[in-house]
């Protein structure tokens, strides 16, 4: 019948009007600055440079693979040399463009080392923007633990390579793939 | 408007039905010459509800002519209007004194 | 003494004392022609105009507000809630933002027309309410032409609208102008005779007498078949006519950025914004009072009766935004012309015949034969649409 | 209403029809024209025929002035600059206008009738019989008259744009 289908639209509508006042699942919009809803782990906001816990040396080595794999090209980074002028294996500078960097998270996917991983922040807004918007080393390093607690199924996957103290084969199940870069399941 | 007499309604609409008849004359835009031809018939009917209201006030004849007058007025606009377009889309103007040839 | 007359005695009171207070005391200062008759109609006049003008546009600016929370809520989320302390103050906010902002008119639009339109948009609609009986004597004018004289202002505001569209020199203002223009010269029609049919049975185009006419609750019109049928097409015709929800090409955000008040900001917009409002609140109180027995009602007070059933009305012109799609100009044009004025005209039929006949009979031959042509009228339109569906899949 | 308010709204009127007709961009003169229909209205409330005012506002200032806006726009009249808007001899039917003017206001101030109390002043339902009883013929005759306008305005159009379509390839 023509008007049928007006009708049926109509009860959908009122219903969800009605049910809303009584069915939390209803509805779904919360106050934004005064309740959050926690974000789903794998929300990837801007990548930032993982240093471990206690010896707080950045895992970075400064290969310039993350650089080329950026679409944006928004990463430029410098290896820096050593006391006795041989380069050594840690990046001197590291500048993440903001302006660029479209957090599409393939630095992450690039990087054997797994020092990279994506931030959860995403208020950015500031009233009034530092030009230009590129951030260095010292505002990209987070501990390990940082990554733990907002990503934990990505933390265990770039968990730091097992001290080679502890040898034994069980603890090394990928050795075959070089850096902690199994899929995980 | 009781204390107004019947001589001041006439005057308007003679006013009205004047500037009416100078405007369709010397109105070069044939639509200016529609909207004059409006005037002119709104100030004939103001006469007619004029003459109803002070001389035949019971009897409803002087409402029932502005009533036919003002649904012809429509009917004649309509088709003014219509045959305006019609000579605008064949002479490409509607300048009244460029539309002087009566070929087809 | 039940609530309705209360304002009856407000109004004669305040009216006694204008003549026994206010003459005596103004008596050396007033002219030789203001006599006490005059000076009483004048305060009576007064009293009628300040409450219109004070009730009004109180409750369409918590329309807006309610209009934004219910259709928020029927979207699974809150309405505006942040401004006081449900959103309660978010009307005024918006009024006071519509003050502030700046007054722009289009360089090469044309400057006078272009302040004329909002104008010539608001004053009709606001002068439409001297007609509606909000309770028992509470009507600001008891004409013996309500009906047509409510009709007659609400045909002004379409020119308006053209005004506005061709005034803001922008092609998108004009082409929403224009469709506004042909949107509302067509659904006026149907709106016009669906008003007839009742005005036909009643007998008189007076309001008030129109809703005597409704006594008892199975009074109403809406319970006869050719009523329910004109109030159908009424409620179509204005949603119509107030350019909202199914209809809202005019200013169909999309595609004409904000139709013909594009050019429009601070106050004049706002004055659009009003007008939309006053009209689409002015029409549903007719359908009220048309339809629903106007203040007629079992147990409250006839005023609270006629608010009550005009907000019912527009929480169904709410739905209807929350539910429906934009709907094409030439299916919009097609419902018109092809489905709502064949059908208005055989309500106009069947409520003639029903006239003469006995009630009970007269109700089933009018349902039957009002239904009947519903379905009639139904098939060419749904078979059209089927067909140029059709053809489009072949090729 | 006394004769200062009907003064008042006669020199409305007066000013508005003379702006109409005088006025070079189209799209004024018709708005100027509306207020013409406007004052028209008022009148007709003055001299107490309120039916009349409501029909002359619903078909004059509702469909008449918009249909005349749509010519304007179909006919895309050149609004925006100044054409000359008066033909070569206005001057001539200047004075013809006023000669006629002033003949009829000779023959309108012979006439002063005292008017009669507005107590018997037939109301709308008496106009409704009235129209569908003396009145039946010619209110049939001008629902004729309206079908044959309609086809007719239709018929002009439609030729048009057969035209167009076969001129077009």
């Amino acid at each position: 019948m023509y008007g049928l289908g007006l009708l049926k639209g109509m009860y959908v509508v009122l219903r969800n009007f009605v049910e809303s006042y009584y069915k939390p699942e209803r509805l779904v919009t919360v106050q934004y600055p005064e309740e959050r809803r926690p974000l789903p782990p794998r929300f990837r906001g801007f990548p930032f440079l993982i240093y471990d816990d206690d010896s707080g040396a950045l895992r970075c080595v400064a290969c310039q693979l993350c650089a080329k794999a950026c679409p944006a090209t928004c990463i430029e980074l410098t290896m820096a040399k050593g006391e006795d002028g041989k380069p050594a294996k840690r990046p001197e500078t590291y500048t993440l463009d903001l302006g660029l960097c479209m957090q599409c998270g393939l630095c992450v996917e690039a990087c054997p080392f797994a020092a990279l991983a994506m931030d959860h922040d995403f208020e950015r807004a500031v009233i009034d923007q530092p030009e230009p918007l590129r951030l260095g080393i010292d505002q990209l390093r987070r501990p390990f633990s940082y990554l733990e607690q907002i990503n934990p199924e990505a933390a265990n996957a770039l968990a730091p390579k097992p001290a080679k103290t502890a040898a034994g084969a069980e603890e090394r199940p990928a050795k075959s793939s070089h850096g902690g870069r199994e899929v995980t399941t | 408007m009781t204390a107004t007499p019947l001589s001041w309604i006439l005057l308007l609409s003679a006013a009205m039905f004047a500037i009416g008849l100078f405007g369709a004359l010397s109105r070069k835009s044939a639509i200016g010459v529609l909207i004059a031809i409006e005037i002119m018939l709104n100030a004939a009917n103001i006469n007619l509800i004029a003459f109803w209201r002070y001389l035949h006030m019971p009897s409803l004849t002087g409402q029932m002519f502005v009533l036919f007058s003002i649904t012809v007025a429509g009917a004649e606009v309509a088709l003014g209007l219509a045959i305006i377009i019609a000579v605008y889309r064949h002479m490409r103007t509607i300048h009244v004194d460029e539309i002087t040839e009566l070929k087809g | 003494m039940s609530m309705d007359n209360v304002w009856i005695a407000i109004k004669q009171a305040a009216v006694g004392a204008a003549r026994d207070v206010l003459y005596p005391l103004l008596d050396p200062v007033l002219p030789a022609w203001i006599t006490p008759e005059r000076l009483m109609m004048f305060a009576s006049a007064v009293i009628s105009v300040v409450s219109i003008l004070v009730i009004v546009p109180l409750v369409m600016m918590y329309l807006t507000w309610a209009e934004r929370k219910v259709v928020g809520r029927m979207q699974n989320r809150f309405g505006p809630n942040r401004v006081g302390w449900f959103g309660l103050l978010q009307p005024i906010a918006d009024a006071v933002k519509m003050l502030t902002k700046e007054d722009i008119v289009p360089a090469r639009g044309d400057r006078f027309v272009h302040l004329m339109a909002p104008v010539l948009i608001l004053v009709p609609t606001l002068l439409v309410y001297a007609v509606i009986p909000f309770g028992e004597g509470m009507i600001a004018a008891d004409l013996d032409i309500g009906v047509l004289y409510f009709l007659a202002l609400s045909s002004v505001t379409t020119l308006a609208v053209f005004m506005a569209g061709w005034a803001s020199r922008n092609k998108y203002s004009f082409l929403g102008g224009m469709r506004a223009v042909a949107q509302m010269v067509s659904y006026e029609i149907p709106l016009v005779i669906a008003a007839v049919v009742v005005v036909m049975r009643v007998g008189s185009l007076s309001t008030v007498a129109i809703v005597e006419a409704q006594a008892g609750l199975f009074g109403w019109f809406v319970f006869q078949p050719w009523g329910l049928f004109a109030f159908l097409i009424f409620l179509a015709a204005m949603t119509a006519e107030a350019n909202r929800s199914p209809f809202d090409l005019p200013e169909g955000e999309s595609e004409l950025v904000a139709g013909f008040h594009t050019e429009y900001s601070g106050m004049k917009f706002g004055m659009f914004y009003l007008a939309e409002y006053f009209s689409a609140l002015a029409q549903c109180f007719l359908a009220a009072t048309l339809f629903f027995g106007g203040w007629k009602g079992p147990l409250l007070p006839g005023w609270i009766w006629i608010f009550l059933k005009t907000f019912v009305l527009v929480f169904v012109l709410f739905l209807f935004r929350g539910t429906f799609p934009r709907v094409r100009v030439d299916q919009l044009m097609g419902f018109t012309w092809k489905f709502l004025l064949p059908l208005a005209l055989t309500t106009v039929f069947v409520a003639g015949l029903t006239y003469y006949l006995p009630p009970v009979p007269g109700w089933i031959v009018g349902a039957v034969l009002l239904t009947g042509t519903f379905f009639v009228l139904m098939l060419p339109n749904r078979r059209v649409t089927l067909v140029r569906r059709a053809c489009r899949l072949e090729n | 209403m006394n004769q200062w308010l009907f003064v008042l709204l006669a020199l409305v009127i007066v000013s508005a029809a003379v702006l109409a007709v005088t006025l070079r961009n189209l799209i004024h003169s018709v708005l100027s024209l509306i207020v013409v229909f406007l004052g028209t209205a008022a009148v007709y409330v003055g001299l107490e025929a309120p039916f009349i005012a409501a029909v002359q506002v619903l078909i004059y200032v509702g469909a008449i002035a918009i249909l005349l806006l749509f010519a304007l726009m179909l006919v895309r009249a050149k609004m925006g600059q100044p054409t000359p808007h008066v033909t070569g001899s206005w001057w001539l039917g200047f004075i013809l206008a006023s000669a006629l003017f002033v003949i009829l206001a000779a023959a309108a101030f012979g006439i002063d009738r005292p008017a009669p109390p507005a107590a018997d002043v037939p109301d709308v339902a008496a106009l409704g019989t009235d129209l569908l009883r003396q009145w039946v013929m010619p209110f049939e005759a001008a629902s004729l008259l309206l079908t044959a306008a309609m086809i007719g305005a239709i018929a002009v159009a439609i030729e048009l744009r057969r035209q167009s379509r076969r001129s077009a390839p």
